[in-house]
This record gives structure tokens, C-alpha cells and sequence, in this order.
């Protein structure tokens, strides 16, 4: 039953998990967290045992009701699912490791309960998105998502809920705008499913609503992945959510809209269509690069350090957009490889923000000192590395994220975008060390003197653990990225792009 | 600031308009999505709906029969975001039945 | 031609070695003793384990060791080929003596945090032997950029806020140059489909268009020119001078810059190829930097009064000298400049030790206090008086061995100016190294009573490496006879 | 919602109009096979006679026909319905939701009518709870500004 | 081109609520207001959805014994008006939780002006 079932169960474990804890817990409310927990885990081990599902036996297909696509709804279980799948699960079930203290600390808990239950309804969501292949579905499982981070960022600072308020109006433009295209498709090829409407685009040619649904789809996902300059809501967002929540989203949130602009753009219509008919992947990647500077820029001048890490997630997701939009297999390998790689670092890095809160009652940058770091030395080596790896020095993964793309720009012989790679990844530098002199160089601040006869106050366990495990894996993951890369990922490329390296 | 949203907003209409030259005439019955089959031969979904609803599913009421059993999983998913909708209420405003707070 | 390769895991024991001592080093930050014995140790294992790949390199049999992909159709791999094992012995031989002397140094300033000092010093040396061995571009951008961060610590090390600055331009020099490096790499392998490292170089084969080969050269010049301190790319070099001196000594008299060096040999004749440069005339190109950055450097060096900042100057100009032999393309010309590699090292570290032992000893860093030092010192000054002539190439010491070469090798390529210019600025080296020989022995100094020579630590090794100078004068053999490989394995005999 | 004065035309209207109205509720939700009528419209009919009390007899009367604290268990339970007889077809060995494979009936077409129905059943319950939690939760936001 | 005009006159009326909505999102300062704008924005695409079910002289989709199932252009489209089912309780939720966000902002700032609010959150220490 589980195999022939597996590319459905990830989403509905997290649902049911979702549906049980309310009842659950109403009574002993810490069994929201062990469920959680062991939904995650349940959850991640069925999309790792997916990946060599696929492998040895290609794309499954699994049909809800039994009912064949187009009058059912299929979920599409393919190296690129599978691979986005089992990098989301596992992301989360480390944070939420780290998760539980910073929640008791962030929230009352008679809260515990529906945040516990939220963030499950998000991970479905979010498994949901990148396994359907249908597109209404697709919609349904965007919403689910999108609400419940509304609702998981609402619970931060003082100031959150504006920042959801604006989220949320934001958010819901995107997903009308995608409901629209979903219309505009609609009207004149008579179906909702992807690959159906793979086979039908072409019979129905380039026609006005067909463009305009492709543009209001490309700008929903647009706006769900923070696309410069669709950005608005990120910064925000990113900074007053309480931890646990900020870094969920920060390594998968954005990354969905990514893959969803991947699927409908290389998957449904096709390279040629959206390069050559609309040139929307050039215009993509012009917003891209764009991105990566301006959130390079900004991110010099914030103080805040999760503030500082929501304006390079612009950026990096910048890398990712750029690399879909540059259209060539190399793009996208490295654009879907930065998808893993990204989640590790800003994962890493917004638990290192997480333990300063924890231990130093704030994450602002100017307020570091290198007795922070006699204090919480794990803490500090671990957002080094994790910096490190965002300079993109080897044998980190964000050296070869950068190896990728530089590959895949000069394929296309855009030097414009290769310069601007490098150029940002001088500028992560910049503003980097800005934070790591701080931690190594400046002696200590009066307040910290004190707090040293204290000596070493690393935080616990079970949120240190997650974040050197995290920090470890850039260095691991870095030096496998051949297998990832090779094993897996040249196999999804998309029809017209594909690939074999020498 | 002001004239770049009006901007926007004409862009927004415009496309619209673009894509409407696109359009069947409204309530067309031979239009793409009411034919038998697709563009590319494959089977229309709604027509099937119409003919074998009964048979299949032993409902006279179509939308009913596609909505909990045709994309039951969709419906699923409806629920789901009318339960996280009152999950977020509950978590953002819900506060202890406890005397001092409820006059 | 391509020498018979072995498979061996001495390349990569060698790299590993010094990289094993740091955790040691790290558990025994309580023990001085201890921590020192550690990084002696793993000092002499790494030269013992070099020395050992030598004898096969001087018979053409080449250790190699290649782990597995590190990007698609990219091996890393270590490669002990003649150059590398030059490069790789003249690294971790120095690196023992340096170590013996940054004992004598910390322990007479008493630095601070002495562990990461250690620690980090290690790791840049595993990093320097892994660049030498490095069989491909991306093992050797592996190992370039772990050199380019690693070294970062040790230039800090005062944590003034000189130093930090210093740390900041050292940063942003090398780490432009990484991307850039990087840029170049990834193109030539969207070219060739294949990174290693191929004597007469890998594009052998694709004739590759102007607008392709020019740029690519200018970014690889980018990426290896600002290590080998180039001139509009040499200013990180004296400004990193603020390290401490060991520091200055063995990294920027041996390890970054001649890595740095090291890496420019690489691109010009094993990636590029002699014909490839000759077509597009960038062997000019290169032959104009050189010879201004050797003029200039020179010329700069004798403005500077901060010991250091002279002695790093006169580093600029002399990394230069093998630039210069590299562009020149031909077999004498790459003997000389590899026997400059080697022997410049022995000659600058030299200096660097005394200038650090003067420092320690009297906390003098400037040219113009050194009246009469030379008489309470005599040691020190004396191996600084080899050193300094052996710059200025005077025989019978190692300087005028590989300038020699160079010389001639100029004259034999057609081009006796170059010649002159090599004379000229032995010359220039001459003014501005003998004036402080002459200051230090034949001046009266004054507020010198009660000084007595420095520590013996600090002492025996520059005393030694001077020595090692004079006598790699006298018998150049082991290094001429790799040059001499590496030449053959080039440019046909 | 704090009540300012009691009127008796709008206590016992109200009170007479919302049991009809929770009928008709149930009503859309079990006709739903055979005219409009459907889960979530019926849930929203209910809710609306829930809440058409809370309004005119005020929320802490309406306790006592709705409790508040059931509101969002309710609901979780509405959707567990639903979820339910998907997981009971996958665990019967078809696919989630494909109700042929539960043993409502022989025949599927029946069965598959049983599966909707009991989908309803569920969509009704969810909608209902969670319409008047919201209505509740909104109000409780009000007390302190 | 009258033709057109005409055949797509519903069109035009969603085209022209959209557009209403979209500006109250984007124009409009108070958030109240910004909702209603999302609001009738949903409704909007809601209606465009169940406009382009329509067929002349069709039914709704209900099986009705006298016509039979043979044809189908006698009912119109059944699966966007399911659709359109499921959007419109994504619309409801979305407003209720907008909703909620308003009120907290409410208590907390004492303000729905959206440039009131950023000169508060300015002025407001963490």
C-alpha cells in the first residue's frame, strides 16, 4: 500500500497531522510538538524514499479517486518533484528540531497548539504545490500555504502583523493573478491538467489569452517567490516573524514560487514558447540579476541581521530566477541545485539569528561582539561557514551553485549576468565579514564583559544541533553535489534541454 | 507614486482586454471547453461530467458529483484552507476563557 | 610528452598532513609546549613526505592521487609533476625553520592567542602544497581560495584596527581574483570539457578565436596576477606587511605569493600554452607587466623607510623576475624563473627573520634606527648581508644562479634588453638593501646598551636559511635538475 | 458584541426563524445529490443560524446552543471526516478518496453516491464550526480596543 | 468587431470590476478598504470563471430526466462553477484572516491608515 501510494503521502501526512493535533492536544497540549515531529520525520523519510522510486522506476503518476487525468486530479511524482519534495521535508524536520525552544520562548503556550498545527497545513501545502500536476490543485494547495504562513508571521513582534496584513494582500493579488491565468488557459483549451495542456498548447499556437495567462501565472509566482520587484513583502515579513517561522520560510517558501515558474514555464509551455514566442525567460532573468544587486546592496545597510538575511534571500533567489531564466540546462540545474543549497545556508543562518535571540535577547548587528562569541562559539563557527559557503568559497555549496550558473551565462554568452554572479558574490563578502569582524575582532562590549564571568553559555542542545548539522551539510552536500547533480538532476530537465556532461 | 500604480492599472486593463480578443463569444455551446474533445484530441473533461455523472457516480447533481468525487482532492483542500483560516483566527485572537479579560 | 603517471597516495598524505595537526593543535591551545611540538611535528612529516616524491619526480614518475568528481567531469585530483614537487619542497622546507622561528617570535612578544596562529598557519601550508599538487584548475581554485581565507587570520593577527583594514584590502584583492579565477575556469571548461593541467596546455587543439583567448588570458592574469602581486594589482602586499613577521616571512615571501607565481607557471604554459600566447602576443603583454612592476617595484622599495614595507616592495618586484621568465617561453627562461621561485624564497625569508628578530629584539622597524645594530646583533645582520647581496645576485649565492639563467635565457630569446633591465635592477636592489647593511655595521647607533643578540630560536633559523642561501649557490643541483625536468617536459629539452 | 437593550421582537423572531433555518441546512447538505445544495452551502446556512442567535440573544446565551471551545475541534473533526473516508479508501487498497473501494454498497455507482454523501456530511460540519469560530474570535478581538 | 463588442459584453463588466478591485488594493490607504478591493477582485474572477461556463439555451447542471444526458450542450459546464465553489471559500477564508490581522493591528496601533500606520511603525522602538 505504501508504494503504490508514496507520492501522495508526504502532503497528507502533514494534513492529517494538521487535522489531529487540534483534537489531540486539546487536552495535553505538548503532544502538538511530538506530533509535529513525527509527522516531519514520517514525511521526510517518504520523500527520500521517493527519490529512489524514481530513479529506478521514472516518473509515477498517482490518479486521486482513481479518476484519470483530466477528469481527476494526478499528482506527478518526477526526479524534479521528488528531488524539491525531499529538500523541503528535510529542511523542515531539522528546523523544527530546532523549533520547539524557540517557540516556548516566543510564544504563550496555550498558542503552541494551532502554530504546531499551522506549520503542518504549511508543509502540506507546500508538498502539495510541488507534487500536483493539476493547476487548479496547484491553486488550492498555493492558498493553503500562503494562509498559514499569514498566519504563522502574525505571531511575531509587535509589528508582524502589518507585515502579514501587507503579505497577505500581496500574496492574494499573486494568487488571483495565477487564478486568472488558470482562467485565461482554461477558456480555450478546456483543461486543467499540466501535461494534458503540454500536448494541447501547441495545437492551440501562441494566441492573446494564452500570453496573457502565461504573464499573470509567471507574475503570481513572481510575487510568491519575491521576484525583484515583486519583493515588497519579503523584508518585513522575514524580520518580525518569530523564528521558528522565519526560518521555515526562508529556505522553503520562497523556493515553491520558483518551482512553480519552472514547472509552468519549461513543463507546460515549453522552452521554445517562452523564449522565443513571448520572451518572457529573458525578461526573467533581466528582473533576476536585477534582484541579486539591489538585494546585495540593501543588505550592506541593515542592522538588524534577519533583516540582513531576508535582503540576501532576495538576491539568492535572484540566482535561482536567473537561472531559469537564462534557459539553457546548465541554468537550470544550477538555478534547481541552488534550491537545496540556499535552503542549508539560509536555514543555517536563521537559526545562528535564532540562537543570538535566544541567548543575547536580540540579532542586531551593531550590538555583536566578539564576547557573543566567547559566549556562543559553536554558534558563531557555524554562521562563519554558513557565510563562507554564501561567498560561495570552496568546497562550500555556494561555491557550486556559482559554478553552475557561471556555466550556464557564458553558454548563453551573457557576460552582463556572469559579472553580475561574481560581482554579487564579492558583495555577500561585503556585507558577511561585516558581521564575522564583529564576532572575531571587536573586543567586547561593557555589558558583555559582565555577561563573561558567565564564561561560555552556548545555547541547548536540541537548537545548537540542528544548526551545525545544517553547517556541516554545506561542506557534505558541497563535495556530493556531483551525485545530486549527475544522479538526479540531469534527468529532469525539461524536453529541448536536455544534457549530458562530458 | 501615484501616476506608476494608475500605470499599473492600466497595464492591468489593457492585458485583460488584450486577452478578451482571444475569447469565444460568451455562452458559445461549441466553444473549446464545451466541445467533446480538446484541440489536441484528448477527451474534454466537462462533457464526460455531463454524460456518465449518473452512472458513475449516482448523482444527478454534476457540480455536486465533480466537486466531493470527480476533484474530490480539490474539495479536500477547500476544507483545508477554511480550517486553516479558523486556525489563524483562533491562534491570532482566541485568548483564555478567564475572567478578567471578558467584561 | 607526458611523464608515466603512478598512482600514489603520498601527494594527498602530504597535503593532509599539516590539515591532521590542526585539531591537535587546537586540543593543546592550554599546552604552549605541547602545540609547538605539534606543529613542529607535522612540519617535518610534510617535508619528510615531499622529499619522498622527489626522487620520482627527478626520474619523470609522476605521483598522482585523484579522489573522486568534484564538478561534473572535474576529478580532484593531486599531481606531484616536478613543478609541483619544487614548489611543494621549497613550502614545506621553509615552513619548518619558520616554525622553530615564529617560537622564538610569539614567545618573545608573547602574543596573543597563539593557538589560532598555529592553527591557521597549518592549514595555509596544507593549502600551499595542495596548490602545488593540484592537477586541475578546480583543485587548484579549491586550494587557492582555502589559501586566500586561511591567510585572512593570520594578517589580522594584531586585531589593530591597521591590521583589520589591511585584512579588509587583503580581502578584496584575493577574493575578486577568486571569482575571477573562477570565471576563467568555468569558461575554458565550456570550451575544452577538461581542466587538467596539460604541458603545452589544454587548448591545444580548438583554435580558439582572438575575442575568445585574449579575454579569457586577462581574466586568468586577473585571477593569478593579484597573488603574484602584479603591478596595478600588487598594493594588498604591502599593506599586509601589519602581520606579524613569521607571517610576512613565509606567506608573503613564499607561501601566497608564490602560490600566487605558481599558479601564473600553471596558466601560461600548462593551461594556455606557449603557441596559444604567442599567437595573440600576450607573452609581450605579460613581459611589459613584469618588467615595470620590477622597475617600479624597485624604485618603490627605495622610498619606503618601514623595514617590512621595503622588504615587501622589494618581494614585488622580485616575483616579477618570474613572471618574466614565464613570459619569455622558452626552456632556460622557465629554469631560471623556477630556480628565482626557489631560491628568492630562501633569500627574502631570510631577510624577513632579521627584520622580525631586529623587531623583537629592539622593537626597531624602520630602516632609519638601524645604526650600529649590526654590532650587537652580528648574526642577524650577517645573514641579512648574505641575504641582500643574494639578491642583488651577487655569485657565489643563489641569486646570481637563477638570474643567470634568466639573463641569458633573455639574451637567447632575442631580447638583450630584458638583460639590462635584470642588470639594472640588481642594481636598484643594491640601493636600496646595502644602505641598511651599511647603516647596521659601519654607523654608530645610539640607545643600544645592554642589547644583546636575539633568541636563539629566532636566531639558528635565519642564520640557517642563510646559509641554505649560500649553499644552494654552490650547488643548485637538485633544484636545476627539476627546472630542468620541468623545461624538458615543456619545451622539448 | 455587547447588547444595549433587550427587544423582544428581535429575541423571539429570531428565535423562531433560526431552527428553520438550520432545517434547511441540513437539508441543502443531504439533498445535495439532486438540486444546488451542497456541503459548504449548507454549513454556511447552519453557521448563519448559529450565529443569527449569538447576534440577537448575544454570544454568551449562544453559548449554550454552540460552545465557543468547540468551535475549531469541530472543525479539525469536519475535515477528519472528510480525510477519513479518503484515507479509509486508500487503506482499502484504492486510491486516496476513491470510494469504490469502501463497502458502503455493492454496486460502485452507489457506493461512490455514499462516499459524496459522507464527504458533504463532513465539508457541512467544517464550514459550520469554523464560520462561527471565526465569528467568535473576531468578537473576542473586540473586548479592549 | 460589433460582434465582438458584443458577444463579450459580460467580459467587459468582470474586466471593469477587476480593475475596481485591484485599484482599491493598490490605491486605497485605509486597509479596510484594501480588503473590500480584494474582495471584489475575487468576486470578479469568480464571475469571469462562471461567465465562461455559460452556453445559450442550456440548463444548469443538474441531470434533468426530460432532456437526458445524450447531449451535452444542454447543460452548461459544470466544473468551474465547482471550481468557482472552491475559490470562493478561499476568498471567505482569506478575508476572514484579513480580518483578523486588522484587528490586531488595530489594538495595537490604534489605526488602519495605512500611512499613519508606517509613520507609527517609524517612530516605533521594537
Amino acid at each position: 500500500m505504501i508504494p503504490t501510494n508514496a507520492p501522495a503521502l508526504a502532503p497528507l501526512i502533514f494534513l492529517l497531522a494538521a487535522l489531529i493535533i487540534p483534537l489531540a492536544a486539546l487536552r495535553i497540549r505538548r503532544l502538538a510538538y511530538v506530533l509535529a515531529m513525527a509527522a516531519a520525520a514520517a514525511a521526510a523519510a517518504v520523500s527520500v524514499g521517493n527519490i529512489f522510486r524514481v530513479l529506478e522506476s521514472g516518473t509515477v503518476h498517482y490518479r486521486f479517486g482513481g479518476w484519470p487525468p483530466p477528469l481527476g486530479i494526478e499528482y506527478v511524482l518526477d526526479p524534479l518533484s521528488a528531488f524539491i519534495t525531499a529538500v523541503i521535508n528535510l529542511t523542515a524536520l531539522v528546523v523544527l528540531v530546532h523549533a520547539r525552544l524557540t517557540v516556548a520562548a516566543d510564544l504563550p503556550e496555550r498558542k503552541h497548539v494551532p502554530y504546531y498545527a499551522l506549520v503542518m497545513l504549511m508543509m502540506s501545502g507546500f508538498n502539495g504545490i510541488v507534487l500536483t500536476g493539476d493547476f487548479f490543485n496547484l491553486y488550492v494547495f498555493l492558498e493553503i500555504a500562503s494562509l498559514s504562513l499569514y498566519g504563522l508571521i502574525a505571531v511575531g513582534d509587535r509589528k508582524s502583523p502589518v507585515a502579514a496584513f501587507r503579505y497577505l494582500v500581496i500574496g492574494m493579488v499573486g494568487g488571483g493573478f495565477y487564478l486568472l491565468g488558470v482562467g485565461f488557459l482554461y477558456i480555450n483549451s478546456g483543461s486543467l491538467n499540466m501535461a494534458d495542456l503540454k500536448a494541447i498548447l501547441p495545437a492551440v499556437g501562441a494566441r492573446p489569452e494564452i500570453i496573457v495567462a502565461l504573464c499573470f501565472m509567471v507574475l503570481g509566482f513572481g510575487i510568491k517567490m519575491a521576484l525583484f520587484p515583486l519583493h515588497g513583502w519579503l523584508p518585513d515579513a522575514y524580520t518580525y516573524a518569530p523564528t521558528a517561522t522565519s526560518s521555515l520560510m526562508a529556505p522553503i517558501g520562497t523556493k515553491i514560487g520558483a518551482y512553480g515558474l519552472l514547472r509552468v514555464l519549461f513543463f507546460v509551455f515549453g522552452v521554445n514558447f517562452v523564449t522565443r514566442t513571448v520572451p518572457l525567460a529573458q525578461v526573467i532573468s533581466w528582473l533576476a540579476a536585477a534582484g541579486i544587486l539591489y538585494g546585495s546592496i540593501m543588505a550592506m545597510a541593515q542592522d538588524e541581521l534577519k533583516r540582513m538575511l531576508a535582503f540576501s534571500s532576495i538576491a539568492q533567489v535572484g540566482y535561482i530566477g536567473l537561472g531559469i531564466g537564462l534557459a539553457n540546462p546548465l541554468g537550470l540545474l544550477g538555478a534547481v541545485l541552488h534550491v537545496l543549497n540556499h535552503g542549508l545556508m539560509k536555514a543555517c543562518l536563521f537559526l545562528v539569528a535564532g540562537n543570538f535571540r535566544m541567548r543575547l535577547g536580540h540579532s542586531r548587528i551593531r550590538a555583536l561582539d566578539s564576547g557573543a562569541r566567547r559566549r556562543m562559539p559553536w554558534t558563531s563557527a557555524a554562521f562563519t561557514l554558513a557565510a563562507l559557503s554564501m561567498i560561495g568559497l570552496p568546497p562550500t555549496v555556494g561555491f557550486f551553485s556559482k559554478w553552475y550558473l557561471a556555466l550556464g551565462t557564458i553558454r548563453n554568452r551573457s557576460w552582463i549576468f556572469l559579472a553580475v554572479i561574481l560581482a554579487s558574490s564579492l558583495l555577500n563578502a561585503v556585507y558577511f565579514f561585516r558581521v564575522i569582524e564583529r564576532l572575531y575582532l571587536r573586543p567586547a562590549m561593557q555589558d558583555n564583559e559582565a555577561r563573561e564571568t558567565e564564561g561560555r553559555s552556548e545555547v541547548a542542545p536540541s537548537m545548537l544541533l540542528p544548526t551545525l548539522v545544517l553547517a556541516l551539510s554545506l561542506v557534505v552536500i558541497g563535495l556530493l553535489n556531483v551525485v545530486i547533480v549527475k544522479g538526479l538532476l540531469v534527468r529532469f530537465l525539461p524536453p529541448g534541454l536536455e544534457f549530458a556532461f562530458p | 507614486m501615484k501616476a506608476a500604480n494608475v500605470l499599473v492599472l492600466v497595464a492591468f486593463c489593457g492585458l485583460l482586454i488584450y486577452a478578451a480578443t482571444g475569447f469565444p463569444n460568451r455562452g458559445d455551446a461549441l466553444s473549446v471547453t464545451n466541445r467533446e474533445t480538446s484541440p489536441a484530441g484528448t477527451p474534454n473533461a466537462p462533457a464526460h461530467y455531463i454524460r456518465r455523472a449518473k452512472e458513475e457516480a449516482h448523482t444527478d447533481n454534476m457540480v455536486t458529483a465533480i466537486l466531493a468525487d470527480y476533484r474530490g482532492y480539490d474539495t479536500l483542500g477547500e476544507e483545508t484552507v477554511i480550517l486553516t483560516a479558523g486556525l489563524i483566527c483562533y491562534l491570532l485572537l482566541r485568548r483564555e476563557r478567564s475572567g478578567h479579560e471578558k467584561e | 610528452m607526458s611523464a608515466p603517471a603512478a598512482p600514489s597516495l603520498l601527494p594527498l598524505l602530504a597535503v593532509l598532513v599539516s590539515l591532521a595537526a590542526v585539531p591537535l593543535i587546537l586540543l593543546s591551545s592550554r599546552r604552549p609546549r605541547l602545540r609547538e611540538t605539534w606543529t613542529l611535528a607535522a612540519a617535518a612529516a610534510k617535508f619528510g613526505l615531499v622529499l619522498a616524491l622527489l626522487p620520482g619526480a627527478l626520474q619523470g614518475r609522476i605521483a598522482v592521487f585523484g579522489l573522486f568528481e568534484i564538478v561534473p567531469g572535474v576529478r580532484l585530483e593531486l599531481r606531484a609533476d616536478p613543478l609541483g614537487v619544487l614548489f611543494a619542497l621549497v613550502a614545506s622546507g621553509l615552513w619548518i625553520l619558520t616554525s622553530l622561528y615564529s617560537i622564538g617570535y610569539t614567545r618573545g612578544l608573547n602574543e596573543h592567542k597563539q593557538t589560532r596562529y598555529f592553527a591557521f598557519f597549518a592549514v595555509c601550508l596544507s593549502a600551499t602544497v595542495g596548490i602545488a599538487f593540484a592537477a586541475n584548475l578546480v583543485t587548484f581554485i579549491l586550494f587557492y581560495e582555502i589559501l586566500t581565507i586561511a591567510t585572512y587570520p593570520l594578517v589580522i593577527h594584531k586585531e589593530t584596527p591597521e591590521a583589520v583594514s589591511a585584512g579588509r584590502k587583503y580581502l578584496a584583492f584575493t577574493l575578486s581574483a577568486g571569482v575571477l579565477l573562477i570565471a576563467a575556469a568555468a569558461w575554458s571548461f565550456l570550451l575544452v570539457g577538461d581542466l587538467d593541467f596539460k604541458p603545452g596546455g589544454i587548448f591545444t587543439g580548438l583554435a580558439l578565436a582572438g575575442k575568445t583567448a585574449v579575454p579569457l588570458f586577462l581574466l586568468f592574469l586577473g585571477g593569478v596576477g593579484v597573488k603574484s602581486a602584479v603591478m596595478p594589482l600588487h598594493s594588498w602586499l604591502p599593506a599586509a606587511m601589519v602581520a606579524p613577521t613569521p607571517v610576512s616571512a613565509l606567506l608573503h615571501a613564499v607561501a601566497v605569493v608564490k602560490a600566487g607565481v605558481f599558479g601564473l607557471v600553471r596558466v601560461v604554459v600548462f593551461v594556455f600554452g606557449p603557441d596559444l600566447l604567442r599567437r595573440f602576443h600576450l607573452d609581450s603583454v605579460l613581459i611589459v607587466l613584469a618588467v615595470t612592476t620590477i622597475l617600479v617595484g624597485s624604485l618603490l622599495a627605495l622610498r619606503q623607510d618601514n623595514l617590512k614595507r621595503r622588504l615587501a616592495y622589494s618581494t614585488v618586484s622580485h616575483l616579477s623576475y618570474i613572471v618574466l621568465g614565464t613570459a619569455l617561453l622558452s626552456g632556460p627562461a622557465i629554469i631560471g624563473a623556477l630556480l628565482h621561485l626557489a631560491f628568492h624564497a630562501t633569500m627574502k625569508i631570510t631577510l624577513f627573520f632579521c627584520a622580525g628578530a631586529i623587531y623583537v629584539n629592539l622593537h626597531r622597524e624602520n630602516v632609519s634606527e638601524l645604526n650600529g645594530t649590526g654590532k650587537i646583533m652580528p648574526w642577524t645582520m650577517a645573514a641579512f648581508t648574505l641575504g641582500s647581496l643574494g639578491l642583488c645576485g651577487v655569485p657565489p649565492l643563489n641569486g646570481f644562479v637563477s638570474k643567470w639563467f634568466l639573463g641569458s635565457a633573455a639574451v637567447g630569446s632575442g631580447r638583450p634588453l630584458l638583460a639590462g633591465v635584470l642588470i639594472l635592477s640588481g642594481l636598484l636592489n643594491a640601493a636600496y638593501l646595502l644602505p641598511i647593511v651599511q647603516r647596521s655595521f659601519f654607523r654608530r647607533g645610539s640607545g643600544l646598551e645592554g642589547r644583546r643578540e636575539a633568541s636563539p630560536w629566532m636566531v639558528a633559523p635565519l642564520v640557517l636559511t642563510a646559509v641554505l642561501s649560500l649553499a644552494l649557490g654552490l650547488f643548485p643541483g637538485t633544484f636545476h635538475q627539476l627546472a630542468v625536468r620541468v623545461a624538458a617536459g615543456l619545451f622539448g629539452g | 458584541m455587547r447588547r444595549n437593550e433587550n427587544n423582544p421582537i428581535i429575541d423571539l423572531i429570531s428565535s423562531l426563524v433560526a431552527p428553520f433555518i438550520m432545517l434547511f441546512g441540513l437539508y441543502v447538505i443531504f439533498h445535495g445529490h439532486y438540486s444546488p445544495g451542497g456541503g459548504f452551502q449548507g454549513g454556511t446556512l447552519l453557521a448563519a443560524s448559529v450565529i443569527l442567535l449569538r447576534l440577537s440573544l448575544g454570544s454568551d446565551l449562544g453559548q449554550g446552543q454552540f460552545p465557543s471551545r468547540l468551535g475549531t475541534p469541530l472543525a479539525s473533526l469536519g475535515v477528519l471526516i472528510y480525510y477519513g473516508t479518503g484515507l479509509a479508501a486508500l487503506l482499502l487498497g484504492g486510491a486516496f478518496l476513491n470510494y469504490a473501494f469502501i463497502p458502503f454498497s455493492v454496486l460502485t455507482p452507489l457506493r461512490r453516491s455514499w462516499g459524496i454523501l459522507s464527504v458533504e456530511i463532513g465539508v457541512g460540519l467544517a464550514v459550520m464550526a469554523v464560520l462561527v469560530a471565526i465569528y467568535d474570535d473576531l468578537l473576542e478581538g473586540e473586548p479592549d480596543a | 468587431m460589433h460582434d465582438f463588442l458584443v458577444g463579450h459584453y459580460f467580459y467587459w463588466f468582470i474586466f471593469l470590476l477587476m480593475t475596481i478591485g485591484l485599484a482599491g488594493i493598490i490605491l486605497k490607504r485605509n486597509l479596510i478598504k484594501k480588503v473590500i478591493g480584494m474582495s471584489i477582485l475575487q468576486v470578479a474572477i469568480i464571475l469571469f470563471f462562471v461567465a465562461s461556463a455559460s452556453k445559450w439555451d442550456a440548463t444548469v447542471p443538474i441531470l434533468d430526466p426530460a432532456l437526458g444526458a445524450a447531449d451535452v450542450t444542454k447543460y452548461i459546464n459544470p466544473l468551474p462553477h465547482c471550481l468557482m465553489l472552491t475559490a470562493i471559500v478561499v476568498g471567505v477564508a482569506t478575508s476572514g484572516v484579513a480580518f483578523a490581522l486588522i484587528i490586531m493591528i488595530w489594538r495595537r496601533f490604534r489605526t488602519l491608515d495605512e500611512n499613519e500606520l508606517l509613520e507609527k511603525l517609524k517612530n516605533d522602538p521594537d
